[in-house]
Formats: C-alpha cells, structure tokens, sequence
C-alpha cells in the first residue's frame, strides 16, 4: 500500500458538472491517496457531493477527466465504480428492508455455491467483515429493523466487502448520534491505517480535526484551497468556505419593533422538539439556526399544520391559531418553502405557471372555475420579477435549473401574498448569483413587512438577512441572538460545536 | 419554425393524437370493408350500448390522473341498481323520488373508497378490489339471482332520440358529461387538484392543496356516476341484476390508458379518453357488423392497447 | 395548447352532433336499410342486399348463450342439417360469455347485418326485452330455442323448446327414484337460483315427489352451483358434507351434473351416492363407462336445432303462424302443432347409460 | 417463543383463520369430517400455484393480471394435445403446460421488462389476447372429460402410497410451494426479487440485474398459471374455453395480498401466500357447508380482504412506531 506521499490512487482533473444553464462543479482537480482521510468541505451547493458523485459514477462529468492508478477511466454508473474499487456511502444508506443484514452487504453477488446461495458463507463472510469493522450486530437481522447508523455499516461493509480502495463517505454522519459517530470514527481510522483512501463530507469541525489528514475546500463550485489538518485551524478553514464578509452584500434596514405577528408559545412535538416559544414581528427575519435534525425542519412543518403538535399555541395577530393543515396555515397568511424542493416543492412535468399558481387557485378562480389567463399574466410578472431564466412559461419545470426551479417555488408561494414566510433552506443548491437574487428579494419582502422564518445551514446567509437568530439544538432553543451580537462563532458555539462541549460535541453546519 | 411547434405538440400530446388517427382509421377501414356499417342509425344505435362504459370512462380519467384506480364502479352500479329496483318494488318508494337518489347512494359507495384510500392511506388498487367483491356482493344479497323489473314507463330511454337526429338520450347524456368532465379536468380548481395530487402528491400537500379531500371527493364523485349509470342501465335494460356490469371496469380502464392517460397519474386528458372510447366502440362495431367473432373482438382490443401504448413510447421516448 | 385540446374537444362534439342529424326525408341510399325490413332491402338493390342473403334465402342466426359451450354446439348441427334440405342460409355467433347483456350487441348486429329470423337461447328472461322489441319493429322475427322468456312471452314471436317442461320434473324424480330404488335422502344441485326453466323444472318434481310412490323419499336440499365448474364443485362438496347419509344428487344441468359426477368419484362414494340429471352423453361418457353416475336424461339438441330451423324458414315465409293449434312441417322429424303461447316442443328426452351413450355424439 | 411468533406478519391472519375454522366447527362439526378436508384441500392446488407466480410479480413491485387467461390458454393447448395425441404422457403434458405458460410469461416479462410498459396494462392488454387466442386455437369447443387421459383425472382423486387424502395435485402444490421457498431462499433470483421491490435503484446500482430479474418473475408467474391449466384439466375434467381460469386473477392478487405480501414490493413470505389460499379456501367451503346463501360469498370475500388490509396497516405501523423507538 502506498504511503501517504505515495502515488495517488485516484486523481482529477478539470473536472466540470452542470445542470442545464447551471454549473455546480468547475474545473476540480484532487488527488485521494491510499492511507489518508481527505475532507471535502464546503456550504450547501459548493459541489463538494457533486465531486463525489462523480467519482462514484452516479454523475458524470460535463468536461474533465478521472484517472484511477494513473489510468484515465470513465466511468458510467455506479456499478462501474464499484467494480474500479469506488464505493459512496450515503447519507441516508438504501437499504433493502425485507433482506438480511449479510444480504444487503452482499446484494447483486451474494456467494453462490453450485447454483445456489451459500447462506452459510454469506453469513459467515459478512460476521467477518462486521467483526472486522467492529459491528456487533447479528447478519441474519432483516434490515429494516436496523438504525440508521447500523445500515450505514451496512453500506459500509458492502463497499468493503467489494475490496473498495476509496470509499467516499456522503455526510455520512449527520444523522448519527454522538456514540455512533465516535464508533464511525474508530472504524475509519482502522480503514485509513490499512491503506484505505477515504473521502469524508462533513460540516462538524471537531469530527473534521479529529478525523482527517487533509482538507479541500470548495466554494460556489469551485476548489478554493486545500491545506493539510495538522497546519490549519477551524477559523482558517471557515473563512475558506465562507469566502465572502458576512453580509456584505445585502443591507437590512432597521431593526422592526412592534407587536408580534406570529407568536408560538411551548410548542412541543416529542420526540423532535420541546417547549418552543419564539415570536416575529412585522417586517422582521428571524433566523433559525441548529444543526441538521435539531429540529429546525420539523417546527416549520408543524406551525404549516403539516404535523399535529402535541403541546403548545400559536397566536396569529395575536389571537390563536387552530392549524390542521396547510389550509389552515395558508389562511391566516403563512407560506412554507419547504426544505427538499424536488420531492416537495416542485411539480416538475407540468407547466411554470401551473406550478406558480397552485397554491393561489382559490383566489385564481371564480366559483371554481380556474381563471388561467391571469394566473398566466400573474406569473409572467414573477418570471420578471425574479428573474427566472425560461424560454417561456408554458415550458415544464423539469427544463429549468435548480435555482430557478426554486425561484418558481418562491413565486408559487408569494402569489399567495402571505403575511408569515417560513423558508426551510431556500438557497440549497442553487447557483450564487441566484442566491444573491433570493437573498435581495427576502430583504425586500422584509421591507414590505413580511415577518419572515428563515431556516439555513447556510451560516453567512442566516447572519447577513436575520434580524435575530434563534439556535436550536436537540429540539430546543438554547439561545436566542440580537442581530448585533451574532457572530459566526458565538452561533457556532450556541448550536453545540467548537466549544467542546462535552454532552454533545456537534459542529454547526457552515 | 412550424416543424418545431409540431414537434412540441406532438411530444405534449402523443398518445392523444395516435389515438385520433387509430379512430379515423378504423371508421375508414369499417367503412371500406362493411358498407353496413356506414349506417348513422345503427351506428348511433349500438352505441348506446356503451353509453355506461363511456360515462365511466370520464370519471376514471380523473380517478387516474390522480394517480389511482378505482375498480369497484361497475360493482357501484349493481349495488346501487338493486337497492333502487328493491326500494321501488319491495317498498313502493316512487321511482322518480329514487332518481336523483342513484348518485347519493353510489356517491356514498365511493366515498368509501376514499376514505380508506385519503385517510388511510390504503392502496387504492387493493381498496376498490376488495370493494369490487364487497359491493357486488351485498347487491347479490339483496336480489339473490333474482331480476326485479322497474317500472315500464322509465324503461327504454335509450329509444328515445333528440327530435330530428339519432342522438338517443343516453348519447346525449355522455357527450354533455364529456364537455363538462373535460371542463372539469382541465378548467377547474378541483381538475388542477386532481393533476398535482398526480404528479406529486407530496409537493401537493406542502403547496396547500388539499390531497386527501380532493381524493374523497374524487372517489365520491366517481361512486356517483356509477350512480348515474345505474339508472341509465336500469332504464335501458328494464331490471336490475346483480351481475349487471361485470366485467366492464377492464374495458373502462383499457379506453382510459388507450387515450394516453398515464396509468401512474400526473398525465390524461378527457380528449384522448373520449376518442380512445369511440375508437374501441367503432372497432366493437366494425367487427360486430362484420361478423367477427367474440374473441377475436377480445384479442383485437388487446392488440389495440398494446399498439397504442408501444406506439406512443417508441415515438416519443418517454419514460 | 390548452386552448388546442379544448377546441379538439368542441370540434369533436360537433362532427358527432353534425353526423347524429336524421335527414328530413328518408334517403335511398344503404343507409337507411335498418330502418325498414331486410326484405324489401333486396328491392332497392343496393349492395347491402347483395352481401346479405340472396333473393329467396331466409338469412337465419342463432344466438346461444355463449360460444364453447358444447351442448350448443350440439343444437348447431341441427340447424345446419336442416339448412341443407331447405333454402336457408344458416349463421351462428355468441358471445365470450354468458351475462345477461352480453347477446344485445349480437342481435343489433344481425338486424344490421339483414337476418330474417333471429333464433336465441336467452342469456336473460327480461334484460334482453327491448332489444327483440326492436328488432320485431324492423320486422325481424325472434325464436327462442331451448328455453323460453318466462313471463315475456310477448317479446317473442314463438319458443322452441327440447321437450316437454311441464312432465320433465316428474320425469326426472322418477328417473333418480327407480335409481335410488325409491328410498333414501337425495339433494339437488342446479344452475343458478334464478333460472326460469331449472325453478319450473323444481317445482315440477316437488310436485312430483307428492305421489305414495316417492315416500320413502327425502328432498333434504336445493343448492346452486351456477353453472360454474369451481363452484358446482365446492357445492357439491358441501352438501356430500352437510348430509353423510345423502343417497342420491339430482342435478338437472349439464356442468352442474359434471360437477357431482367429478365429486362422487374423487370422494369414493359413487357406490353409494346416486348422481343423475340432465348432461350431455360427451360430458358424461367416461362417468357412465366407468360406473361413476348410472345413467343421465338429455333431450336430442341437434333434433331442437333442426325443428326450430324449419319454424324460421316458415315464420319467415309467412307459411307458419306460431299461434295456439298451428302446425307445420318439420322434414323427417314429421310436423309439429304449436302450443299454447306459441311454444314447440322437440321431443321426449332420451336416457343414456353406459350401454347405449356411444350411439351418441354431441 | 410465542412472543416472537406473534410479531410475525402471518400472526393475524392466523388468528383470523383460527376463529373463523373455530365458529365454522362450532356450527357444523362435519366440517371437520376427512371429506371435508378434502374439499377443503382440492380447492386450493390451483389457486396455490397461480398465487405463488403472482407473488413473485407482486415482490418486484409488479402486477400479473394476466395469469387467469394463461391459465386458460395453456390448459386449453394441453388439453388439445391429450385430446390428439392420446399417447402423450401426462408428465410431458404437464411440463408442455408449464412450458406454453412460460412462454406466455415471457412475452408479458418482454413488454414488461424489455420495452417498459407499464406492468398493469401489457397485463390488461394480454389477459384480453390470450383469452381471445384460447377461442381461437380451440375453436369454441371445449375439451371433454373422456378425451382426456385416466390417469389425469386420477391426479385430483388418489393421492401417494395408496392414500386419497391428499391426492396428488395437492402434493403437486405443496411440491411446488416447497420449490419456490427454496428458490426464493436459495437463489440468486429470488434473492433479487427482494432487493429489486425494496429498492429498485439501489438494487441496480448494486450490480442486480433489474430488466432480467423482473423478466424472470413474468415468465414464473406465467409458468405457474400454465401448470395450474393442466391441473385444472385435471380436477374439472372438462376444458372450456369460455370458463377455464376466468377471472382467476382477482383471486390469485386477493390471496397474495390477504397472504401479507406488501402491494408495494419487496415484502411477502410463501408462508403468508399460502395461508392467505387457505383462508380463501376455507371461507369458500364453509359458506358451502354452513347453508349460507351462495349469494353471501362475494361479500364475504371483500369484507375479508379489506381487513386484512387494515390489521396489515395496523401491523405496519406497530412496527414503523417500534423502529421509531428504538
């Protein structure tokens, strides 16, 4: 096995992946050496996951090429990287829930003998390769009664079992619990040592220093830098990242006072959250910060009326709220752009402007009766407005890029002239400029008295548009921050990370 | 410039215009081989045969395009024919008063199915399946084997025709249905529902559409023209029987997914159901008048759909 | 493109409205052959005379209840017999299967397609009504063979059926009775619970069975088994369960008798449980060469066929009035008087055992 | 150890099936008697055999419903042949049976898999051929009893070593059950049919042939309802082109759904199908033998269906909730 300054196993160069118009990787080179962690760090939409689906074969590239032992390779599928020794282990690992625990290891070249599955050497390899990995965990368990974190060993020892050489862990541990990060930890350390080349995409700073050798950092698509762990710092890699002064580019006006448009009083929905009360004002952004399954999501969906809250109020102009369904939600003002706008927001085989309108039909329609030609006015104004990039309205939004895919989502919802805008990551995954558009269009909206929740992992974002930042962790809001006295840091350290606190060592998301 | 409006076209509504020139081909062909058959009368005539799976055939597009599938309709009308046929003849509950009641009972019927499909989040397949059996079988309940008549003075509506035309009442009837289940579809807010809930029925529910009472009042509405169809077949035919139906949601179904409908939602117009439905009524017709034995009418229609469907994947390449 | 496919609905519409438009006065052309009878189509010479049946022929069509039903085919044969010694042009056509609408589109089509006498076994005592009113309207006559519209008569213009219905009952207890030496319990087993004919059959033999000599007889139960191979099957099942002591079954109905014949022999209980009724000696011949069932009852169905080939043609002609007293010549099978409600009978059913059911093929 | 039993999805349905053999019993003790049984078991081989090819179709997130006119078509095809060539030996028959429904398969699993319509309509759209073909190859004219050979009909009358309960076509069943446990335990196949309903992706980013597999579970199911044809021959003597395997495929996807196999793919047990066959079967018999009108049935099956779908759901959710917890 080579060395850490030994040749590379896999190397790229010029690397390039765009979607439509829009380009989400440009120009990437990396080199994976066998024996080391190499971080891939970045925001949300830096393309450090389109680099590794790349090299897993679940993209493939617009332009540039991969080399594999100095070979230049292309590859087609996953299937194709598997066999050159490349395995992706996802965040949320696919499993086959009525197969064993060995099954899903071994899936697509279970071990056969004279025809037939050899169960007792399926089961035995795979006891190996969990021993191996430390698992204690019985093979012949169906996986569907298996955690998250026991399936993504799963996926794990199905990568290992395969010899994989480069294993390229996809955010692997945000849905872990603390122990079976640490477990993880272990495990990837024991891999790295025996001549494993790992990728790791994380956004936890301590599992980062504590775990990898190397980092490249990307922003906006492109690789930024790359440094070494051992001579960089926390600090030095966030301003990487970040790249930018936080919020240099949008300018809030003053800090709205006034009676609060929307109250929510000890809203708890165990086990997601407890005892939430927090209230925004006319005209005010209200931050939402935590890490990935604090609960940030789950409390927009329940204030939408998308899940039944079992304790608490919300107070809607001051008076209470009874919210059973977006319906309800909708009418008393609110709009939700949810968090994964593919499965949630979108409806991309139809037209743009039936996706504009839909939420608005019941004011886009006399007696039932839809009224299309102003829905179709109405969204050629947002198409305007928001500068969405279309050849013409009638086109089905599948043809659109993300970005303007989401500008569409945003339209849908401010054609319903909501008073409460709750936005659930409204900027993943699309281009810069188009964030800088959102970004303006929120601050705007703002203006017009919009109370606005605004729930990012994108921490600039969060702090350039909130008036105040509301950080949650573990279900509960732990601090609550004036716009003057957030700081990047102080965020970071309420949502539970670099400080090292020792009950839950999680970084926030940058 | 034309060629690319044709091409967008053509990619927009396939399956809709394969069909069109299926249905101007089989009437040539009928036509052409079978003087008999270029007769209006008898053409309108036997139609009427069909009426009730035409009317069926509007409402289980939107059943489709929303993304399911309602097989209990043709138990919907038995039931609801024989529970009508005994309140008339066992209790002497006047006919007319049970007229506009066949769409509340078979409306009721479906909104059963929709309950357990919106509320319980029940596979509709397996639903209207387990209803198909449940519904004929409470009509073979309350009739037995047994044919009870309706009353003599509402039989026989299909004899009678539109002043100076041969357009019999229950052709009438279907093509009004056709005009308002396509404006349904297409112009109004429950018809954008019922397509979004097709598409995506999460993305519909996180856009305030509400998913689960579209989807009730769709079953409902499909329960109801069952309904209807059970009073135009009760007419038609002059008893109600508990094995009225049988069968026909196959053929329902075949002109739905015929017309372009795409059977897992999001994708249909009334158009392509309606012309889908005159293409296998003409090709019925054409090999009826011809002589052409039962199954081979079978295979034929068979043969239809699959052409139908290959047709428009290979042309257009879509998944 | 909206507007498009609404446009396409509109013009649809229209070109339907437009071809639904009676024309104000009745044209000459083909198209108005359905309107008036068949027969005077061959004066207006047009082609449609031409492709239906020649001058002088009467275009008969008989409908049974559905195609692959082998008693049927039988009855066939009959009509194809006949049609050889008098100047008919036979057509038979079904449909796949035996609801009670399903014979409607068979019968507008051949209105349509110029038959001068429409000969049907009914799917359906009332459900077809409408249907034989309308082709009567066009002067098309309607002849129901091997079972009549019960309480519709009037929809018809005559029934030719197999045998004497009212004795049949009496004819079949005495059968299953010298079988089951005249005591013991015995059930029956017939088609579906509804059946016109299989109820008067029924009513017959419980009238039957109130004759000293039947005492010591017991009619424990009548199930149905819907003329369904599975389910004649499973009812037959059921009742050798219900009743262990059971001595015979009678089943009136050739699948349903199939059906018991099958029963008795996979249960091993032919040696005590009598099965007799109404099959086909096809259907029946290896139960009766191997000692399963004694002997079955059928009438002659090529016979049935052939009578009421010979009624058509003279219905047609005008020749035979299907009233009351009426009579008319049947070939070699002699002549035959018309009944009351214009019923024919065929004949007396035969009785075949393992001796004499090779004499036979249908 | 009764514990674990219950948390087995099969549980209700066996408690359903208890009760209910339990009330039939109480009101007609016969229905116990050995002839009963019998009744009981005959009813079963065919709907057995054509379940566990509907399973298979069912595990790939597919559906068949198709397979009562390859019933149809290939018991009609085996028949004829018995009926022409009368010195064919019935093991022959009965693999041309499964070959001829194999065949048939194939071309749904080519529609299917090769050229990716839509598994409900090529299915709609061969039932129609193939039953519209079975008219036609024979005819409209059935087969009769006679023409066929003894020792077919034997098969649904005595059983092995001289028993008549069961007979062999219930052997055949059980055989061909045993087979397909062991085929989708053992091989690869079957094994892909799970992951491929779980998570057809995934399954093809993991290297599992998904088109081929799919193709397969087609051309089994098929194989299934061809041999069931010819046990149909077998236990009903006549074959009728009209009313052999009618409307069979409603039973067939009843059974397999009342069996606990999930209708979204990748989850069922042979265990659940046939114990979903038997409860068909027995509520069948005992409305036979319980004097309740045949006019009952039809309801009966519906009622049952639907709740079995609804403790399923119950079931479900116990579970998610439990995974939840833990």
């Amino acid at each position: 096995m080579n060395g850490i300054n030994g040749a590379p196993l896999l190397r790229t160069t010029g690397l390039s992946k765009s979607f439509g118009a829009v380009t989400v990787l440009e120009d990437a080179g990396v080199e994976l050496r066998a024996g080391e962690i190499h971080a891939f760090l970045g925001e949300n939409g830096a393309g450090k996951s389109t680099l590794a689906k790349l090299i897993a074969g679940i993209y493939r590239p617009s332009a540039g090429q991969i080399e594999r032992n100095g070979r230049p390779v292309t590859i087609h599928n996953p299937r194709e990287a598997t066999e050159l020794g490349i395995a992706l282990i996802p965040q949320e690992p696919r499993t086959f829930p009525d197969l064993s625990a060995a099954e899903n290891i071994f899936v697509g070249r279970l071990p056969m003998r004279s025809g037939l599955v050899d169960w007792k050497s399926l089961y035995g390899r795979a006891e190996e390769l969990l021993h191996e990995l430390g698992v204690a965990l019985d093979p012949r368990q169906p996986a569907r009664s298996l955690s998250v974190a026991d399936r993504q060993m799963l996926e794990l020892a199905g990568a290992l079992s395969l010899n994989a050489e480069i294993l390229l862990l996809d955010e692997t541990t945000a849905s872990l619990t603390p122990g079976e990060v640490s477990r993880l930890e272990v495990i990837l350390r024991r891999l790295s040592a025996a001549g494993k080349s790992i990728v790791f995409i994380g956004h936890r700073m301590e599992e980062i220093f504590s775990l990898c050798d190397r980092a490249t950092i990307l922003r906006d698509g492109k690789i930024v830098g790359e440094r070494m762990i051992s001579e960089t710092s926390p600090e030095d890699l966030l301003r990487l990242m970040v790249g930018r002064e936080i919020g240099e580019k949008v300018v809030r006006g003053s800090v709205p006072t006034g009676k609060p448009l929307l109250e929510v009083k000890g809203l708890s929905q165990p086990p997601l959250f407890h005892d939430i009360s927090f209230s925004i004002r006319r005209g005010e952004i209200v931050g939402l910060a935590g890490l990935v399954g604090a609960g940030r999501t789950e409390i927009a969906c329940a204030l939408f009326g998308l899940s039944q809250p079992t304790a608490g109020t919300i107070l809607v102009d001051g008076k209470p709220a009874e919210i059973r369904s977006p319906r309800d939600a909708m009418g008393y003002g609110m709009a939700l752009a949810p968090e994964d706008r593919q499965k949630q927001g979108a409806f991309l085989p139809i037209s743009l402007w039936e996706n504009a309108s839909l939420s608005s039909l019941p004011r886009l329609s006399r007696r039932g009766w839809l009224k299309d030609s102003v829905s179709r006015t109405l969204t050629t104004e947002w198409v305007k407005r928001l500068s969405v990039r279309c050849r013409e309205i009638e086109q089905p939004l599948h043809e659109l890029s993300g970005g303007n895919q989401q500008k569409v989502v945003l339209a849908k919802w401010l054609e319903t002239q909501p008073k409460i805008l709750l936005l659930d990551e409204p900027t993943r995954g699309i281009d810069v400029h188009a964030k800088t558009e959102v970004h303006r269009l929120i601050c705007e909206l703002a203006d017009a008295g919009m109370a606005t929740l605004l729930i990012s992992s994108d921490l600039p974002e969060i702090l350039a548009l909130s008036d105040r930042i509301l950080v949650l962790r573990s279900g509960r809001i732990v601090r609550e921050f004036d716009r003057s006295e957030a700081t990047p840091e102080a965020v970071i350290a309420a949502a539970g990370v670099s400080t090292g606190l020792p009950d839950k060592p999680r970084s926030m998301v940058a | 410039m034309i060629s690319s409006r044709i091409r967008r076209l053509w990619n927009a509504y396939a399956p809709e215009i394969v069909v069109t020139i299926l249905l101007i081909l089989a009437f040539v062909i009928s036509g052409w081989r079978e003087p008999r058959f270029l007769d209006a009368a008898y053409l309108f005539d036997r139609s009427t045969l069909y009426t009730e799976i035409g009317l069926l055939t509007l409402s289980m597009t939107l059943i489709i395009v929303a993304g399911h599938i309602d097989l209990s309709v043709t138990s919907i009308i038995a039931f609801v024919g024989a529970i009508i046929a005994t309140l008339y003849s066992r209790y002497g509950i006047p006919f007319w008063l049970l007229i506009p009641l066949a769409p509340v009972f078979g409306g009721f019927l479906g909104a059963v199915n929709g309950y357990f499909v919106a509320r319980r989040n029940l596979p509709s397949l397996v639903v209207t399946l387990a209803t198909m059996a449940l519904y004929r079988g409470m009509a073979q309940i309350l009739l037995g084997d047994s044919s009870l008549m309706t009353p003599p003075d509402y039989t026989g509506i299909e004899r009678v025709t539109l002043p100076h035309t041969y357009l019999h009442t229950p052709l009438v009837i279907w093509i009004t249905l056709c005009l308002v289940f396509a404006a349904l579809l297409h112009r109004t807010v429950f018809g954008r529902y019922i397509t979004v809930t097709g598409v995506n029925p999460e993305a519909a529910l996180y856009s305030g559409v509400p998913v689960a009472q579209t989807l009730i009042r769709l079953f409902t509405l499909s329960g109801a023209m069952a309904g209807v169809c059970s009073v135009l077949l009760l007419s038609r035919l002059g008893v109600a029987r508990y094995d009225h139906a049988r069968g026909w949601e196959l053929d329902v179904i075949t002109a739905v997914v015929l017309g372009g409908t795409s059977i897992f939602g999001g994708r249909g117009t009334i158009y392509g159901s309606v012309v889908a439905f005159l293409l296998i009524t003409i090709v019925q017709t054409g090999m009826g008048v011809a002589g052409v034995k039962a199954e081979i009418q079978v295979t034929a229609i068979g043969l239809l759909l699959l052409l139908a469907v290959l047709l428009s994947r290979l042309t257009t390449g879509r998944k | 493109m909206k507007k498009l496919r609404f446009f396409l609905m509109a013009f649809g519409a229209s070109l339907t409205l437009l071809a639904g438009c009676k024309p104000d006065t009745p044209p000459a052309s083909p198209t108005a052959t359905s309107a008036t009878p068949p027969t005077t189509a061959t004066e207006a010479g047009t082609t449609t005379a031409t492709t239906s049946a020649p001058a002088g022929k009467v275009r008969v069509v008989y409908i049974p209840k559905n195609t692959g039903n082998p008693y049927f085919d039988g009855v066939v044969k009959g009509f194809e017999q006949a049609s050889k010694e008098i100047d008919i042009d036979f057509s038979t056509t079904a449909p796949a299967q035996p609801d009670p609408t399903a014979q409607i589109s068979f019968i507008k089509d051949e209105i349509q397609r110029g038959a001068n006498v429409i000969c049907i076994t009914p799917n359906s005592v009332d459900a077809l009504n409408s249907v034989f009113d309308d082709a009567r309207a066009k002067g098309v006559k309607i002849l129901t063979v091997n079972a009549d519209l019960t309480g519709n008569e009037s929809h018809r213009d005559g029934a030719i059926l197999p045998t004497d219905f009212d004795k049949l009952g009496a004819n079949q207890i005495e059968l299953i009775g010298s079988l089951m030496k005249y005591t013991g319990k015995f059930a029956i087993l017939s088609a579906t619970a509804d059946a016109p004919d299989q109820n008067f059959w029924i009513k017959g033999m419980k009238e039957a069975l109130k004759d000293p000599k039947y005492a010591k007889m017991e009619l424990v139960g009548i199930v149905y088994g819907d003329d369904k191979d599975q389910k004649s099957v499973t009812e037959a099942e059921g009742l050798l369960t219900k009743y262990p002591d059971l001595k015979g079954i009678l089943a009136p109905t050739s699948v349903g008798v199939a059906a018991v014949a099958k029963v008795v022999e996979s249960r091993k209980v032919a040696d005590k449980v009598i099965v007799t009724g109404l099959g086909t000696p096809n259907t029946m011949r290896r139960y009766l060469k191997d000692g399963i069932i004694p002997a079955v009852a059928l009438w002659s169905p090529p016979e049935m066929g052939y009578i009421a080939a010979y009624a058509s043609f003279g219905m047609s002609k005008g020749d035979v009035k299907m009233t009351p007293d009426a009579s008319f010549k049947t070939g070699k099978m002699g002549s035959r008087i018309v009944g009351k409600n214009g019923v024919v009978i065929a004949g007396p059913p035969l009785v075949f055992t393992k001796d004499n059911v090779d004499k036979y093929d249908f | 150890m009764i514990n674990k039993l219950f948390q087995r999805r099969e549980a209700p349905l066996l408690i359903i099936l208890a009760a209910l053999v339990t009330i039939v019993c109480l009101l007609q003790p016969r229905f116990l008697s050995p002839g009963n049984l019998q009744s009981v078991l005959l009813w079963l081989p065919l709907l057995i055999i054509v379940a566990l090819g509907e399973m298979a179709v069912i595990l790939t997130r597919g559906i068949d419903v198709s397979v009562g006119s390859i019933l149809g078509l290939s018991g009609m095809m085996t028949a004829m042949a018995l009926r022409d060539y009368p010195e064919l030996n019935i093991y022959v028959a009965a693999l041309l049976a499964t070959g001829i429904g194999a065949f048939l398969g194939a071309i749904n699993g080519g529609l299917i898999a090769g050229a990716g319509t839509p598994p409900i309509v090529a299915t709609l759209a061969t039932l129609g051929i193939y039953r519209g073909l079975t008219f036609v190859v024979s005819s409209g004219k059935q087969v009769d009893d006679y023409q066929l050979p003894r020792n077919l009909a034997r098969w649904s009358i005595d059983g092995p070593f001289g028993l008549s309960i069961p007979p062999y076509v219930v052997w055949i069943a059980l055989i061909v059950a045993a087979a397909m446990h062991l085929f989708l335990t053992y091989s690869r196949t079957g094994r892909d049919w799970y992951a491929i309903g779980g998570e057809p992706d995934g399954a093809s980013d993991r290297g599992v042939p998904v088109r081929l597999q799919t193709f397969c579970a087609y051309v089994l199911s098929g194989a299934g309802a061809g041999l069931a044809g010819l046990l149909y021959a077998s236990r009903f003597g006549t074959v009728n082109p009209a009313s052999i395997g009618n409307g069979f495929e409603l039973l067939a996807i009843a059974a397999v759904v009342i069996g606990g196999t999930s209708i979204f793919g990748g989850s069922g047990t042979i265990a659940g199908v046939l114990l979903g066959c038997l409860l068909l079967g027995v509520i069948n018999v005992a409305l036979a033998v319980l004097n309740i009108a045949e006019t009952w049935q039809s309801a009966v099956y519906g009622a049952v269906i639907l709740m079995a779908l609804l403790t399923d759901d119950a079931a479900r959710r116990r579970l998610m909730k439990g995974a939840r917890h833990k």
